[in-house]
Formats: C-alpha cells, structure tokens, sequence
C-alpha cells in the first residue's frame, strides 16, 4: 500500500516542488518587498501540499500535524511585513 | 525506479536549500535577504519532514518559518532607509575570508566523508531503542529530551532564561502595532484559540508521537505574536510578576524534581521506577510555559507596557536622560 | 544512485561555509545575525542528515533532539541579538 | 483504480500551482501577481486536498485535510488582503 503510493504520489511531489522553485524566481527578482513576500506565499501554500505527500508517501501521519502548523502561521509573516507600528506614518 | 525518484527529490531540495542560503546571505539589500531568508526557513521544514524528523520538521514549520521572519521584519524597521546600501567588506580579507571558509568547510566535509566510511555499527540510537520501554514515555526524541540527556536540556532552559533575562535588561519593548481592521482582526479572533488548543495537543501527544515541550511552546509563542500583531501591546503576557514566574517556571520545576528524586535516593534527575512518565509531563508542562513566555519576550523585544507602568518606567527615563 | 545522508549533509558543510563566510563580511549587523543563522542551520542539517538512517530504519533520536533545542536557543539568541543592537543604535543616537 | 483517479486529481491540482508560479512571473504587475497567485495555488492546494483524502481510507484523516485547506484559504485571503492594502498605502503616499 505505502511503496504503491510511494510510485504515485513521487512524480506529482517532484513536478510540485519545481513549481516552487519556479515561483521563488520572483523571490530573487523582487523588485518590490511585496513582490518577494507573494513568493513566499506560494511556497508556503505549495509547502503544505508538498508536506501532505510526504505524509502519504512516507507512511507518517505526523506530517500532517506539521502542515497544519504551516497553514496556521502562513498568514503571520505576510502580517508581520505588513502592519503597521504605533510610530509608523 | 523509486529510488532515482527520491535522489532526485533529495538533490532539488539539496541544491534549493544551499541557493536560498546563499542568495540570502549575499544580498547587499537586506529587505531581499530576509525574505529569502524565510523561504530558507520553510524550505527547512519540509527538508526535516523528507529525514523522517517529525518533531523538527514541527518546530521548524512554527519557529524557523514564523517566529524569527517575524522577529527579523520586526527589526528591519530600525534600518536607515537612506537608499545606500552598505553590503559587504571587500578587497584582500574579503579572499583571506573565502579561502578560510572554504579550508574549513572542505576540512569537515572530509572529517564527514571519513566517518561516513568507517560508521560505526553500533550507535547511540540502537541504545536509545533498547530503554524506550523504561523511558517512560515512547517518543524517542521526548525520552532523549527529558529523561536520557535531561542535563542538557535543563541547562538549555537555563540558556533560553538568560536570553529572555538579556532582552528584558536592554531595554522596553518595542512600539505596539495599530489595531488590526476588520479582515485581520477576525484571522486573529479564529487563529490565537486555534493555536493554543494546537500547542495543548502537542504537549499531551508528545509523550508518544511526534510533539512536546518545545514544539507546544513555539506554538504559544506563535500565538501571542498573532496577538500583538493584531494590536494588543503586551503580546496576551500576563503582568510582570506574574511574567517573571512563568519564565523561571521551567528551569524551577526541572531542578526541584531533579533535587525530589535524589531524597528518594536517586541520582539527580534519576527518575524513580513508574514515576518517569508523570515526572516528565510534569517538567514538559512548566518547560513548555517558558518557552513561550521566553519567545513571546522575545518578540515584543523587552519588558512589556503593561510592566511599565510602574515605577521602572521612570528609572528607564532616567537611565535614558542619563546617556 | 545516492545515499540521502550523503547529499544532505554536503548541503549542510556548504551552507555552513557560505553563513561563516558571510558573517564575517557582512557590514551591518543585521546581515551578521542572518548568516549566523544560515550557518547554524547548516550545522543542524549535517547532525539530522547524520541521523538518518534510510526508508526502513527509525532514524537516531539523538541528533533529532539536540537539534530541536538548537532551534529554540537559535531564536531566542536571535532575539537577544536584535534587542542589543537596537540598545546600541538608540545609544549612537542620544 | 481509485488510486489512479486520485492521482489524476493531484496531477490537475499541480498544474494550478504551475499556473500560479507561471502567472507569479510573467504577469507585470504586483497587483495582477496577486490576482493569477492566490487564485491558482489555493484551487491547487484543494485539489491535492480531495485527491489525498480520497486514498487516506479514514474519516479522521480527511476532516484534518479539510481543516488544513480551509486554514490556508483563510491565511492566504488576510496575506493577500494585507499586502495589497500596503501596496496601495505606499502609492497614495
């Protein structure tokens, strides 16, 4: 069953993560802190879908904790850039 | 077939993390490099879950990917922004310093090659197998933490308490965010209760799955963040007494078990035969209380407002005047 | 065909050079701290990378929680980092 | 058989995420960046979503899988909420 969807889930996870590495270009690029900060959005998305195959293909459901955690804090960063302190025009 | 699938799984993530770490570590622009930076993170959490290390890969996902990208924005907003960059040292150290780098990683990468070679059969983690069932819990990295290696990890709580004792004795806290608006202030109101029954759960099933004291603290931590971006100055931190005792909880409740034991006749921190289990929820439930406060601390910078309201706003003014 | 221990911990010597490298040359603090932290994240992925084991195997608990309490010290001296570089500015500034 | 479905359903799930990243770098502004990206990724994510879930075999297992991907459309609609909110307060100033 697992070494199964080792075969199946294997491709999809590799063709996801090279979406990933696509979407980090924008990373690099920028120009605009925004512009990176989507990028990281994507691979925080990506992240998690990458990280609910692994779950599969490597039989640990714990991983599936973890890419709850991920999808709890994905929007903290995105906040962390954008709000605006008590100083801040 | 398979196998070739992984390694090339195991080399894009390989070669991935190494160009986000170098990208964010040569970035002149240091807006770049901590963006990067926190891709690095999260990058590193999914890398931990490939290596079958769970329990990383969870604090990662909650301290590597959040907590520090948070906390390195937080301090971005202290950079000048003159447009200048200042970037790196370059000319004769900038070689000496390459040359250094690259004597010293190809000295360990041969160190590694050779100990790769010559492994040793037998290892530590076969030992740590052997003694689980007497452990008392069966989470292997839970039983490392707290019972095999508890020295260390005491002293590691020691070291979290100085850190937080350092940033509460540089100075107050850093200004409190604006009151979050209607959209976030809802991601708020669902997420911070969300996050702490998360960080309960954590703590309970660290005994046997992948979870525990740290995992569960840094989720805490995660969600006080949560709060004061959302406005509330003091991070959700109770007063600053009360503060006080929640940081020292952890290291206080180690050695007072650690000190109970040796009564019995035991070496410190020997647990009793059947009392392990109950020991080590003990210590993990006060350990997991100070890593929070220690990080949420962390992240509001310094003593919170609630704390300043009393006489050491004035000495701080003082001290301030007095520079 | 090769051995995933091999790969990774050759990632982690590379980004423990590159971190080391770049927190010596690095001009602002800042840009210090950050490549500390790559440099230690190297580190923590050689240990992990040590204690991997292959598909079958549980992997050695060891290095997994010597690394765990690295990241949570790795933060927090982080932050204590931040905080005494923020004192120090404030105090050019006065 | 139902595995192979559920494969299909990732495969078409993946191929948002390409659309996303692809969208994240031809398209020429941040707004429309914004727009192709939050928009791809999370039908992507919800793709993966319903194909995992067909082959997780438990009830416990594909209520988690839900709760993650409702977490992430949640997250991702306050990320890009805030993010467009600041680009705009940048040009008004």
């Amino acid at each position: 069953m697992i070494i199964n969807h080792q075969l199946l889930l294997l491709i999809p996870s590799l063709l996801l993560l090279l979406t990933m590495v696509l979407g980090l270009l924008r990373a690099l690029r920028g120009p605009s802190l925004q512009d990176r900060m989507l990028s990281v959005l994507l691979l925080g998305t990506g992240g998690v879908g990458l990280l609910l195959l692994l779950a599969f293909m490597l039989g640990q459901p714990a991983l599936v904790d973890v890419a709850l955690v991920l999808a709890l804090l994905a929007a903290m960063t995105a906040a962390a850039l954008t709000r605006r302190e008590a100083g801040d025009d | 077939m398979v196998v070739y699938l992984w390694n090339l799984l195991d080399l894009v993530l390989a070669g991935l993390v190494v160009a986000l770490g170098w990208a964010a570590v040569a970035s002149a622009d240091l807006k770049r490099g901590i963006v990067l930076f926190i891709a690095f993170g999260l990058l590193l959490a999914i890398i931990w879950a490939r290596l079958n290390a769970p329990d990383l890969a969870l604090a990662e996902a909650a301290i590597g990917a959040g907590l520090s990208g948070a906390l390195l924005l937080a301090a971005l907003r202290d950079e000048p922004h003159t447009g200048d960059v200042i970037g790196f040292t370059r000319g004769p150290v900038a070689w000496a310093t390459t040359v250094l780098s690259l004597v010293v990683a190809g000295t360990v990468a041969w160190a590694l090659l050779h100990a790769h070679a010559a492994a040793d059969p037998i290892r530590l983690a076969d030992k740590v197998t052997v003694h689980l069932e007497h452990s008392g819990v069966s989470n292997p990295v839970t039983a490392v933490l707290l019972n095999y290696r508890a020295y260390d990890t005491l002293l590691e709580l020691a070291v979290l308490l100085a850190a937080a004792l350092g940033i509460m004795a540089v100075g107050p806290a850093r200004p409190a965010y604006k009151p979050a608006g209607p959209l976030f202030g809802a991601l708020v109101y669902w997420l911070v209760p969300l996050l702490i029954v998360i960080g309960g759960y954590l703590l309970w099933v660290g005994a046997h799955a992948p979870g525990g004291a740290f995992q569960a603290g840094a989720l805490l931590a995660a969600a006080a963040v949560m709060l004061r971006l959302g406005g509330n100055p003091a991070a959700g931190l109770p007063g600053p007494v009360a503060q006080r005792w929640l940081l020292v909880c952890g290291v206080a409740v180690f050695i007072s078990v650690g000190l109970l034991v040796t009564v019995g006749g035991h070496a410190f921190l020997q647990y009793p035969h059947g009392w392990s289990g109950m020991l080590i929820l003990l210590i993990e439930i006060a350990a997991t209380l100070a890593i929070a406060t220690t990080l949420a601390l962390a992240y509001v910078g310094g003593t919170t407002p609630a704390s300043q309201g009393t006489l050491s706003e004035q000495q701080i003014k003082n001290h301030r005047a007095s520079d | 065909m090769l051995a995933t221990d091999l790969i990774y911990s050759i990632a982690g010597v590379a980004l423990f050079a590159l971190g080391l490298r770049a927190a010596l040359l690095h001009r602002t603090l800042l840009g210090r701290i950050l490549a500390i932290n790559i440099c230690g994240a190297g580190i923590f992925l050689v240990f992990v990378a040590l204690g991997y084991r292959g598909p079958d195997l549980v992997p050695d608990a060891v290095p997994h929680a010597l690394v765990l309490t690295g990241i949570v010290v790795a933060v927090s001296a982080t932050a204590l980092a931040l905080a005494l570089g923020r004192r120090l500015r404030e105090a050019g500034d006065e | 058989m139902i595995e192979f479905i559920a494969m299909l359903i990732i495969m078409i799930g993946i191929s948002f995420f390409a659309a996303g990243s692809i969208g994240l770098l031809r398209l020429p502004d941040l707004y429309t960046r914004l727009h192709a990206l939050t928009k791809a990724d999370n039908l992507g994510l919800g793709l993966i979503v319903v194909g995992l879930a067909m082959i997780s075999g438990s009830l416990l297992m594909t209520m988690k899988l839900l709760l993650i991907w409702i977490l992430v459309l949640a997250g991702s609609a306050a990320s890009a909420h805030l993010i467009a909110q600041q680009a705009l307060r940048r040009e008004q100033n």
